[in-house]
């Protein structure tokens, strides 16, 4: 497999962490992760995205779905990034307007408490 | 004459292939490294939709890259089977990302009946 | 069905992308890591050697590379102009290195003129 | 390029060292440095191949070659390998009786003095 997704605690929040290429292949595995832990009342989620070297459409769907779910119950989804080419792709499509992207887990876990 | 020509089955699991292949061929042209990040992405976003596509339709027929440098132009077209009546189909709303992320990422976009062809410049390009 | 076809030009430059195209294919079809490893070996010394063949000849047809996984076997044919009285070269001493190499690493090698096949099959690999 | 080579001395010896693939289009990279080295009578040679993560049989016969080389003035020269797929090639063809391989730059430094 092209992408790992695993799942820890920090406080209040579920930290997701993917590692490897979120693509059209890959996506469903972490779609399934997200759609998991939100059937399960986990809905303050941060999505760490920095050992992560690839991200397409397919990948930013996936979080927007995830962001709509965790909205629709006033949850929270904030997204780790530290490769400029993963962060290009959420600035071209606008989303970075949308979802909160920070530099680290520390960073996410503090501020959208 | 083609830097390389790939043809993958449409599934999934192959786009990372096509990525691979235009990613080394953008290598080889010398392009800087972020906008073979651009080609990585917008090669594998066509190879995608043209791979959902077939996949949604049914049609067994590879997709097909050919890749150039012709010195003026890196290029990357892709073949799929062409829209008609019977294989056209309504694109939902990650094809609308798609197409603006290729259309962002990409200074040349041709699109035909069965083909997308991208092209970067190389004179423009820093090397 | 082909997991993927590709063609380069026969230079070196190129062989690279064809030990990528074999990789992903080959992690695709669910080899061991240290399997994956003789598929990149294996593939990238018998490409090396068409390519070098071809470019020794001056012969510009691209080398040609089918990747299949018919469930039995991992298989990758690689086909580049036949040899002919006129086509032959010697090999030197990095052919033999290569061939043994080759031979070392592949379960299955068989060659007819302009193709060498390389197969690894699936039911002794431990997944 | 997929392959870099730089030098650098370590007492007596120079280390070469290599970073990336060495295959069919970049050994004579490696190639050139070695002659280089040897022309200007730098035959004691340490080969640093941690960092190199493919190596073909091109890349083997530069390395040979260069032995050959050194071994003719009574130079030396080692390689430095912790890639278990760069290692298996020089067992696979016998190689590793005729070149020492180490697994740091020290080790070899220190070893074939
Ligand atoms: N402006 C464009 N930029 C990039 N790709 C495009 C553009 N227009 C169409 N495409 C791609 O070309 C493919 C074929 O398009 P089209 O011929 O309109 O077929 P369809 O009717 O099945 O969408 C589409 O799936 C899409 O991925
Ligand atoms: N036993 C073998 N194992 C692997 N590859 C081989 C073997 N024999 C030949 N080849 C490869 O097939 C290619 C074509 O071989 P051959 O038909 O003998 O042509 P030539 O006479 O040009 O060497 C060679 O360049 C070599 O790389």
């Amino acid at each position: 497999m092209d992408l790992d997704v695993s799942t820890r605690e920090e406080g209040q929040h579920v930290v997701v962490v993917a590692i490897g290429e979120v693509d059209v292949f890959t996506a469903p595995t972490l779609d399934a992760e997200l759609g998991r832990l939100i059937a399960d009342g986990r809905t303050d989620l941060v999505v760490d995205l920095s050992r992560v070297d690839f991200l397409d459409s397919t990948g930013l769907s996936v979080i927007v779905k995830a962001l709509a779910r965790v909205r629709a119950v006033d949850g929270s989804i904030s997204v780790v990034i530290t490769a400029d080419r993963v962060a290009k792709v959420f600035r071209i499509t606008g989303l970075d307007a949308l979802i909160p992207l920070y530099a680290s887990v520390a960073e996410a876990v503090a501020t959208s408490d | 004459m083609p830097a390389a020509t790939l043809s993958i089955p449409p599934h999934a699991e192959h786009v990372r292939t096509a990525r691979l292949v235009a990613v080394a061929a953008a290598r080889r042209a010398g392009l800087a490294e972020d906008v073979i990040d651009d080609v990585r992405l917008a090669v594998g976003e066509v190879v995608a939709r043209a791979v959902l596509r077939h996949a949604a339709l049914g049609i067994e027929r590879d997709v097909d890259l050919v890749i150039r440098d012709d010195g003026h132009a890196f290029m990357v077209e892709v073949s799929s089977e062409p829209a008609s009546p019977e294989t056209s189909i309504d694109g939902d709303a990650d094809d609308g990302v798609a197409l603006a992320l290729v259309q962002a990422l990409v200074p040349e976009v041709g699109v035909t009946p069965g083909t997308v062809a991208l092209a970067w410049p190389l004179a423009v390009i820093p090397a």
